[in-house]
């Protein structure tokens, strides 16, 4: 059998983690090709119709990662950001898509290497769990 | 090289090992030491107790008569107390302008003056900056290999005067003793307190510190001392410490330049052992064990 | 304990009828919105009564439920209006009108609620079929035949199966925060009690004739015995469901039959959008897009975002969502979308602490924060 | 100026830290800790300072001098207040102000201490017929060791410090 | 040097200069800001963690109006912004002239790599054998001879330590851009050479910081370096950062292991005998490092923190003391430890301390902290001499409480002054600024093309995509053309795929703009492998090709994604480029000042002195507030002089109306355009339009009922006794004994903050009292003396004097009572441990600070108050003056307790921040801001509720909602709470992310 290789999708914020990601790169950390980063002005716009539509068009976990608490640029964003993605957990995961696939963590603009961390777990627990959503054609 | 030497009281009664094997030292580094003539006591702790006037006064007195001797060649002293003393003179009637003026005036009675005087320096800064480490590991010819030698510094030639050391974790002693082939065992007392004359007033003060020396000092073979009163409070009162201790501190107390005579060769009564008062069997077995080498 | 003032007329409508005559009596409300039955179609509907001799026709107790009033309720009170109103309601549209006035579309400025121990009711085709056949004085008696065998048994007897099953599993059948509470249960057949759930329901009773009486003392016993019977059917239905959608593709075959003619969302109280997203320029794909999908896919099931609708609209009113049914009524091609969307409402209400509806005080869980919660969201 | 008001003054920049109580051997046996007997100072309770045994405890080994955040002379100010008990010969002192008092008197005499003499002094000054007895133990010793040197000095006379112990009191007279 | 000049150079690029360069450029000064690192940001590029959130927080800094003239992004990786020109490893070498008129000469060091050509690819660093200390982490890891100074930094230059390089030339041979050029015997050139620039420039700020005491060179080393768990406050901080050597864990350096007790030293080189002033910052440090080591180890580590008094002294930071101690289980001990020593038993560390009762405790840990003071920085003294500013005995910029016109055109600001935390420092920037800006104002060249980037621009807008993208092919890179460009053929929107060779060279980028220019492309999309190399050069291409900057893209190919999925995510999101053509109305050049005391007559100065309107608004019939009843402050500055000039200069400046007897009734409107109305004095309504509001309400000495105040003459307040010290009602030679007792009413369950300024008070009325009267016996009852800063050395000096000072605890608490024969003070003194009785002939009390009401009128802005009724500030680090939606800001007292210097920087930094707002053009719209389609809006009123910066507000008579695009900062906040996207964030629409999601997959 083909190795599974999840495609996670990453809705990082432009001021913290969109730079951690730019270190990891610069300090070359590397983590897994598995993640597409999407990157979005802050966490609390990260609409969930977003995270819906990347698991629906076939995304195997979804990342939403900004500021510290307390760091957000916009001073309050990611605390918005907590609140729908707990809402997305109790929606998502009466339907198969467990937290592990759907993940918010706070990554500031110097950690590169906790996101490189994150990255590497997240890939690593989902090769684990296999694919999202196993039957596609007939759900979307 | 030479030096202006101010013995000190001690070193002329109850440390006379210390001046003995000092001189022995130097002499076999072909270094002069020119003892100040009509030198006074320093005053040692009780002077400044009585007046500080007082102290003072004692110290520039001596001052005063070493630069009259040789205003170029620093002033050794091998006593701590002393040192500090003599020390404490010269940094603070630069200082104290009015001191400076009042201490003219005491010495005028002698027809006494300082100008300009000679650096006041303790043996160890010499041994250490002036003769080095290097030195005297080139002119040993009796390496104390195997010896483990616990350097104590005590406290004044440390403190207040930072002058050649760390004042709280002091490293000097440890290149000269091991030129001389001595392995120095890590310990922390090697700054602390020894009681000095509260041994004398305050004696269940004082016997509380050297036990507790005596006690992180257990393991090596001596201890090395650079003060005639830290030499006599940690070697004259080991049995009634280990009475105290429960334990037995006995331990053998040298002072450094005996340590460095007897690997320059020089013999046990050259540097004048007989007059140790804690010398262990086991160190005296270990001495008889070193073997004169002709060095490279 | 609120105390609670005892009507006796010559039947539950009677009572009824008699109490809210008497509300237009003692207060400056000028028209009452209240499901009548029309005197030549014979159809229950939400009127907007402004003559105290209509409410005749009134029968807020029949097992029909056409529609969810909050919606009205929203249209009557959204803008300025100088007039005072008064509103019969379920308890369910009471729930969702409190929703509505949270987000705007309705206020409470100028309006006197009244609601009532609700003994649920038929789907609406059923109702259709079966209850709102012939006269007034039968349907009338229909209500009264419904009441007494519903009241009697303790909401637990036969009819109980054929009513709508958002009915049958609601756990919040009884007003609390009405201005004007009605109590049926427990009380001899025909009389009513009133309470006031508000401070202004309370200007409003006092000084009534009515005669005050405690509430019958085996009320609260029952209605935790209705309560606790209700939610272990709700227990039964939403492990039925959760079953059936313990996956993406369980929830795709859900929905298989969906058709994204989004009457539910139209039938939905709190779905108060003026047009839904579904319906704008956002899922406006260009013909190359369709295409790229099905190559890449294989097959492209048409309409598509079905599924993207339906979770979409979870998570717009899952926190708002009262239970009250009508998206399944609504729906043409009978998914049982209710049950969905109430198990899905309760299971994210209760991860907020939130309870739609309940009161105006709570704030709704995505307009607020806090800095120091939820810290096991991140927790990976 | 009153001793203990120059002292005070000297002391006025204490800022009560404690750091001289955390450096001081011998803190365990004094009854008022360092940083306690210079605020006694500071607030002029003079009978509490000279009912205290802190001073006289004090072993110079300049740990506090070392690290006073104000760089305070402390190991001075404790040789000042033993100077001052010294002077007034307070009693409660008097085994050690004696002892300093002796040595001192050794001093003016020859120059230089002589140790058995000074001793000697010592025991006579106390008026405590057993105080010899607990040197004993090392003064048997050193004795032993031929140590103790008992012989005049060499130069009678002109180890002589009259004139300096004279003129240092006038000085000290005139403040 | 002829003209006047619109230049200004800003000396340093830490926070301070950041803050300063932003400042000028957004009010239209061209800026060069010049570092001697190689890098920007200064000490704070090693400290990630502020308090109070613990975290970061600097983008905050960033430009609010005209937000595209500064790249969006995390400051730590640099600041782009089209007005300031930046400098690095340059410094100034001399400064000749005058105010407006100075010639500065700036020397660049010479460089061994060459930055233009640098790409950062690492490849030197690989194959470098020189190993050495990393100095960015303290030398606590290791890096090669050539190295990142900065791990995160643009532009990504490596440098060359040529103390250690061994020239071995390995790094030379392996650049592939031949961009390193290794000096040697047959090589004197080096590759960029020392250069010196001359340069016109208008005013000068300086802002180079200071420096941190080094252990070593002191008595005390506390085993610092020769204990290796022993580190400085710094080094702890590189050890917790994510780009520290532990990679953001803690542990200690001698084996890695985690500790498990830490202690912190506090006052280490501060508040001692070689530096007698206090650092100011390092019980905030200390208490926000131990907390942070507390939450990250779970509270499993123990943490203390010896210190000698908690200065603990702004507005917030009491409270973060209180939740320190009682949330995350921090130790606060009082106590200075003698020295660190190494236990041979445990191998820990001992810590001899005596604790308050006295008694002498050993404690062991396994890692201790110094608390480093400050020193002055470096180059202090060196700019001193070419500047001319003065220093003061500390050897720190002179900071004058200067009310009057300032006669030069040099500034200090920041730390190089003094240590100063961030939210101080920013505020000081930004009053540097101000003064230069007061210099330069006139001859500022405003960037009007760059600020307008519309004008000229063809105007795409309607047409339908025509993308062309530009790859940027490296010659050893795999080949994608082909994959690119079929790709590009499947897209119907892309008319044109170019590959190009190695944009990062000059002849590539030459290249591409010439084969841009031939084409009409109205969206281009760049693929390179290192976009952030081209984030200044838009600009570039935008005028090369006609075309606003909105519709160009880059797209990297550098992150290991797909190639699939990079393009065509890059491709979906160029497409839906745009730019909202709704614009902002025109700014109000008028700044409206509520409070004439000190710090509002100071901002409306300095609002006036740059050319912009100020109006005081004075409730009282006077001007000056507090001032008219102030003497002096501790150092000596006459308040009633400062009280007259000021006043003076308000009065005749053209600039500057005001109304006295006049309150704000109303307002309405937004940041840049507000219609205010006046109540004045005889009832009449005045209506003002003006941009920006800045309230300077202040505040007042705190009532008190305590210690018997009212029940005898004996007892006063501060505000009394300085009054009749002034009035000469009181003479101290008649008193005998004086108690002054602080934190009355203060820093407790009630009243939590410390009001900053009693100590000093204090220190004054005593110091002045026992100059009148030295047989005065003065004691002064504290909790905590907070002397920081300079004013450490009056607290010394107090002592000296013979001021005794007693610290009573919040539970023993002193007691007055007053009897027929003055008042008896009792009092537990700690060290005695005994009560001590007091006669006095007077008590003063230290009431503190409460700030004047202003809760109904920052409301009346949109702005809030915090906890303690003080203007709450939107960051107090960052943004430390401003409200969150831009437009408001305060100063003085109004913010929180402060003296008055304190006072005049904050109304300073206050009109700058006004300045920033009113001048700023906003012509164009930002490129990611909100908009709304009404057709679809419910108005359901969720996005003004989720809106921060109030840039949203409902039209209850269009039934619409509006949206302030100046307020509006583009976070998108409110299109994720709008359930029909009614709201949406442009460049962020929702089909616009379906779409880039598809391609992501």
């Amino acid at each position: 059998m083909e190795r599974f290789e999840p495609t996670i999708i990453a809705f990082v914020c432009n001021w913290c983690t969109y730079t951690a990601a730019d270190l990891a790169g610069t300090s070359r950390q590397k983590y897994p090709p598995n993640v597409r980063l999407i990157r979005v002005m802050c966490t609390g716009m990260v609409d969930p119709k977003y995270v819906v539509k990347a698991f629906l068009s076939g995304a195997d976990a979804v990342l939403v990662s900004g500021c510290h608490p307390g760091d957000c640029h916009y001073i309050n964003g990611n605390y918005k950001a907590r609140r729908r993605v707990r809402l997305l957990h109790g929606i998502l995961g009466r339907f198969g898509i467990d937290r592990e696939r759907l993940r918010l963590t706070w990554i500031g603009a110097s950690d590169g290497i906790e996101f490189a961390k994150v990255i590497h777990t997240m890939v690593a627990e989902i090769k684990e769990l296999g694919p999202a959503v196993s039957d596609m054609k007939l759900v979307i | 090289m030479n030096y202006t030497y101010y013995p000190g009281c001690s070193l002329s009664g109850s440390a006379m090992e210390y001046d003995v094997s000092t001189r022995a030292v130097f002499e076999r580094l072909g270094i002069t030491l020119t003892e100040i003539d009509d030198w006074n006591c320093c005053g040692a702790t009780a002077a400044e107790a009585v007046s500080s006037l007082l102290g003072s006064a004692l110290g520039a007195r001596n001052l005063a008569l070493a630069e009259s001797m040789d205003p170029s060649s620093d002033i050794l002293v091998p006593c701590s107390a002393c040192y500090l003393n003599l020390k404490k003179v010269e940094m603070e009637r630069r200082e104290d302008p009015e001191l400076a003026k009042n201490l003219d005036t005491i010495l005028g009675e002698e027809d006494l003056a300082i100008n300009n005087p000679p650096r006041v320096r303790h043996l160890l800064d010499v041994l250490v900056n002036d003769i080095t480490a290097d030195t005297l590991l080139q002119k040993t010819t009796r390496p104390l290999t195997g010896l483990r030698v616990v350097p104590y510094y005590g406290c004044q030639c440390l403190r207040p005067y930072a002058v050649f050391d760390d004042p709280e974790a002091p490293t000097s002693m440890d290149g000269l003793l091991r030129a001389c082939g001595a392995e120095v065992v890590e310990w922390e007392m090697g700054a602390r307190c020894c009681g000095a004359s509260n041994m004398s007033t305050k004696p269940e003060t004082a016997k509380k510190l050297v036990q507790k020396i005596l006690m992180d000092a257990r393991g090596a073979d001596a201890i090395a001392t650079v003060c005639p009163m830290c030499q006599l409070n940690l070697e004259g009162f080991q049995k009634a410490i280990s009475r105290d201790a429960g334990t037995d501190l006995s331990i053998s107390v040298l002072y450094l330049p005996q340590l460095i005579g007897l690997a320059l060769g020089l013999d046990q009564g050259e540097v004048k052992l007989d007059k140790n008062l804690a010398l262990m069997p086991g160190f005296m077995e270990k001495l008889l064990g070193f073997d004169i080498v002709i060095p490279h | 304990m609120e105390e609670t003032y005892e009507i006796r007329g010559t039947n539950w409508l009677d009572s009824v009828q008699k109490l809210l005559a008497s509300v237009f009596e003692t207060s400056s409300v000028t028209s009452m919105l209240v499901p009548v039955r029309h005197s030549t179609t014979h159809v229950l509907m939400p009127t907007l009564v402004s003559d105290p001799g209509e409410l005749e026709g009134a029968d807020p107790f029949a097992p029909c439920f056409p529609l969810n009033s909050a919606k009205l309720v929203s249209k009557l009170t959204k803008k300025h209006s100088n007039e005072i109103i008064a509103a019969v309601l379920r308890p369910c549209e009471l729930r969702a009108l409190v929703e509505l006035v949270k987000i705007k579309q309705a206020t409470m400025d100028n309006l006197i609620t009244i609601s009532f121990d609700c003994a649920g009711a038929y789907p609406n085709r059923e109702y259709n079929r079966t209850g709102a056949e012939g006269k007034a004085a039968e349907g009338k008696a229909k209500t009264l035949g419904f009441m007494e065998q519903r009241l009697g048994s303790k909401l637990d007897d036969d009819t109980d199966k054929q009513l709508s099953t958002s009915c049958r599993i609601c756990t919040g059948p009884f007003p609390e925060n009405a201005d004007l509470c009605i109590t049926l249960l427990d009380h001899d057949p025909g009389a009513l009690g009133v309470f006031a759930g508000t401070d202004r329901g309370r200007e409003l009773i006092m000084g009534k004739a009515f005669e005050v009486k405690s509430l019958p003392g085996t009320r609260a016993d029952t209605v935790k015995e209705v309560l606790q019977r209700k939610k272990e059917a709700a227990k039964k239905v939403f492990e039925d469901l959760a079953g059936k959608t313990a996956t993406m593709a369980g929830l795709g075959n859900y929905l298989a039959s969906c058709v994204n003619c989004y009457n539910c969302r139209v039938a939905c109280p709190v779905c108060f959008c003026r047009e839904c997203v579904f319906n704008t320029d956002v899922f406006d794909y260009e013909p190359f897009q369709y295409a790229a999908w099905a190559k890449n896919k294989g097959t492209l099931r048409m309409p598509m975002d079905t599924v993207f609708f339906h979770l979409t609209r979870m998570i717009h009113m899952g926190l708002s969502c009262v239970g009250c049914g009508q998206c399944s009524n609504a729906c043409p091609n009978d998914i049982r979308v209710a049950e969905l969307f109430t198990a899905v409402g309760k299971g994210v209400q209760q991860g907020f602490g939130y309870e739609a509806g309940k009161s105006m005080d709570d704030p709704f869980p995505l307009s607020v924060f806090f800095e120091d919660e939820f810290q096991d969201v991140t927790g990976i | 100026m009153d001793e203990l008001l120059q002292l005070k003054t000297m002391l006025n920049p204490c800022i009560q830290c404690g750091t001289c109580t955390a450096s001081c051997p011998n803190e365990v046996d004094m009854d008022l800790v360092p940083r306690k007997l210079w605020r006694m100072v500071l607030m002029d309770r003079h009978e509490a300072i000279f009912d205290s045994r802190t001073f006289i405890l004090c072993s110079s080994c300049y740990l506090c001098t070392l690290r006073c955040p104000r760089g305070l002379p402390l190991t001075a100010a404790m040789a000042r207040l033993k100077a001052i008990a010294a002077k007034r010969d307070l009693a409660k002192y008097r085994k050690s102000t004696r002892f300093y008092k002796s040595f001192m008197e050794s001093v003016r005499r020859h120059g230089r201490v002589r140790e058995g003499e000074f001793m000697g002094l010592y025991f006579l000054a106390m008026k405590n017929p057993l105080l010899p007895l607990s040197f004993a133990s090392l003064g048997i010793q050193l004795m032993k060791k031929n140590k103790v040197a008992f012989e005049l000095p060499a130069k009678p006379g002109i180890g002589n410090l009259d004139r300096l112990f004279k003129k240092v009191a006038e000085i000290e007279e005139a403040l | 040097m002829g003209e006047k000049q619109g230049r200004a150079l800003v000396v340093g690029a830490g926070i301070s200069g950041i803050r300063s360069a932003l400042d000028l450029a957004e009010t239209g000064c061209d800026v060069t800001l010049i570092d001697a690192a190689p890098h920007m940001g200064g000490v704070l590029s090693k400290l990630e963690y502020q308090f109070p959130s613990d975290g970061c927080g600097m983008c905050r800094l960033l430009p609010m109006a005209d937000r595209d003239t500064c790249l969006q992004a995390c400051l730590r990786k640099g600041l782009v912004h089209g007005g300031i020109d930046l400098m690095l490893s340059t410094t100034l070498k001399g400064l000749e002239g005058e105010a407006g008129k100075y010639r500065a000469i700036l020397e660049t060091e010479p460089s061994i790599i060459d930055p233009k050509l640098c790409t950062g690819c690492n490849r030197c660093s690989e194959v470098c054998p020189v190993t050495i200390p990393d100095p960015f982490n303290q030398g606590l890891s290791t890096t090669k001879a050539v190295h990142l100074p900065v791990p995160h930094a643009i532009p990504n230059i490596y440098t060359i330590d040529m103390d250690h390089c061994t020239l071995c030339g390995e790094c030379e041979t392996v650049c592939p851009f031949g961009a390193i050029y290794l000096p040697g015997e047959d090589r004197l050139e080096l590759k960029i050479p020392r250069t010196l620039v001359e340069m016109d420039v208008g005013a000068v700020v300086l802002a180079c910081g200071i420096d941190y005491y080094d252990p070593l060179s002191g008595v005390n080393t506390f085993g610092y370096k020769a204990l290796k768990d022993v580190v400085s406050n710094i080094e702890l901080e590189r050890i917790l950062s994510g780009t520290g050597p532990f990679n953001g864990s803690l542990k200690r350096p001698s084996d890695g292991q985690v500790p498990s007790r830490m202690a912190w030293i506090q006052c280490v080189g501060s508040r001692d005998l070689e530096f007698p002033a206090c650092s100011s910052v390092c019980c905030m440090i200390a208490l926000k490092e131990a907390v942070l080591v507390r939450k990250r180890s779970r509270q499993t580590i123990e943490t203390v923190i010896y210190y000698m008094d908690m200065r603990c002294f702004s507005k917030e930071f009491e409270a973060y003391r209180r939740r320190a101690e009682n949330e995350y289980g921090v130790i606060l001990k009082r106590a200075r430890p003698h020295s660190v020593r190494y236990d041979r038993n445990t191998g820990g560390l001992s810590l001899y301390i005596t604790d308050d009762s006295g008694i002498r405790v050993d404690e062991m840990f396994d890692m201790v902290v110094l608390s480093l003071g400050q020193r002055p920085g470096k180059s202090v003294k060196e700019l001193a001499e070419i500047t001319g500013i003065g220093l003061n005995p500390l050897g720190f910029f002179e900071d004058p409480l200067s009310g009057e016109g300032d006669k030069t055109g040099v500034f200090a600001a920041g730390s190089a002054s003094g240590l100063k935390d961030i939210g101080e420092s920013v505020i000081h920037s930004s009053s540097a600024s101000a003064m230069a800006l007061k210099v330069i104002h006139g001859a500022r060249s405003p960037h009007d093309e760059e600020r307008e980037p519309l004008n000229g621009f063809r105007d795409v807008s309607t047409q339908v995509p025509d993308i062309g993208v530009i790859l940027c092919q490296c010659a050893n890179g795999p080949d994608i053309e082909p994959q690119v460009k079929s790709m590009g053929a499947s897209d119907v929107h892309v008319s044109g795929v170019m590959a190009m060779d190695r944009i990062c060279t000059r002849e590539g980028w030459d290249g591409m703009l010439e084969t841009l220019a031939e084409k009409t492309f109205n969206r281009i999309l760049v693929l390179a492998c290192t976009p952030q190399l081209f984030l200044d050069k838009k600009a570039a291409i935008s005028k090369a090709v006609n075309l606003d900057p909105a519709y160009i893209d880059f797209a990297d190919l550098g992150k290991g994604e797909p190639l699939a999925a990079t393009v065509k995510m890059g491709l979906a999101r160029i497409r839906y480029a745009d730019r909202l053509n709704s614009r902002a109305s025109a700014m109000v050049p008028t700044v409206l000042v509520v409070g004439g005391g000190l710090g509002g007559m100071t901002a409306a100065l300095s609002v006036a002195d740059t050319g912009f309107e100020a109006i005081i608004v004075e409730k009282e019939s006077r001007l000056g507030g507090n001032l008219v009843w102030l003497e002096k402050d501790i150092t000596g500055n006459d308040f009633g002089r400062l009280l007259d000039n000021t006043c003076r200069r308000v009065e005749k400046h053209p600039g500057i109306r005001v109304f006295t007897n006049a309150v704000v009734e109303d307002s309405r409107g937004g940041p840049g355009n507000y219609t205010t109305s006046l109540k004045t004095c005889d009832n009449d309504s005045k209506i003002i339009d003006h941009g920006a509001v800045i309230l300077a309400t202040g505040g007042r000495e705190a009532e008190t009922s305590a210690y018997g105040y009212g029940t005898s003459d004996a007892v006063m307040t501060h505000r009394e006794v300085e009054q009749a010290l002034k009035a000469g009602t009181m003479d101290p030679v008649n008193l005998n004994v004086v108690v002054m007792i602080q934190c009355v009413d203060s820093r407790n369950d009630s009243r939590e903050y410390c009001s900053r300024i009693c100590c000093k008070s204090s220190l004054k009325h005593a110091l002045e009292m026992k100059r009148l009267n030295p047989e005065l016996d003065v004691y002064v009852l504290y909790r905590e003396m907070m002397s920081y800063g300079f004013s450490e050395t009056y607290f010394k000096e107090a002592r000296e004097k013979g001021v005794i000072f007693i610290r009573y605890s919040q539970e023993l608490q002193p007691e007055v009572l007053s009897g027929t024969d003055g008042v008896m003070v009792k009092v537990h003194e700690p060290i005695l441990d005994r009560t001590l009785e007091i006669r006095s002939d007077l008590v003063v009390l230290a009431t503190g600070i409460l700030p004047s009401v202003i809760k109904p009128l920052a409301a009346l802005f949109d702005a809030r108050v915090d906890d303690y009724s003080f203007f709450k500030a939107a960051d107090s680090k960052w943004r430390p003056v401003d409200a969150v939606n831009g437009g408001v800001f305060a100063c003085g007292l109004a913010l929180g307790p402060r003296d008055a210097k304190e006072s005049v920087a904050s109304a300073r930094a206050a009109a700058m921040g006004a300045l920033r707002l009113i001048s700023s053009k906003s012509a164009g719209v930002s490129l990611v801001t909100a908009g709304i389609k009404p057709s679809l809006c419910t108005l359901c009123e969720r996005c003004i509720d989720s809106c921060v910066y109030g840039a949203r507000t409902l039209d209850s008579d269009a039934g619409k909602i509006r949206i302030d695009p100046v307020a509006c900062q583009g976070c998108g906040s409110c299109a994720a709470v709008c359930t029909n996207s009614a709201s949406f964030l442009n460049n962020y629409l929702d089909q616009q992310m379906f779409e880039i999601i598809d391609a992501a997959i």
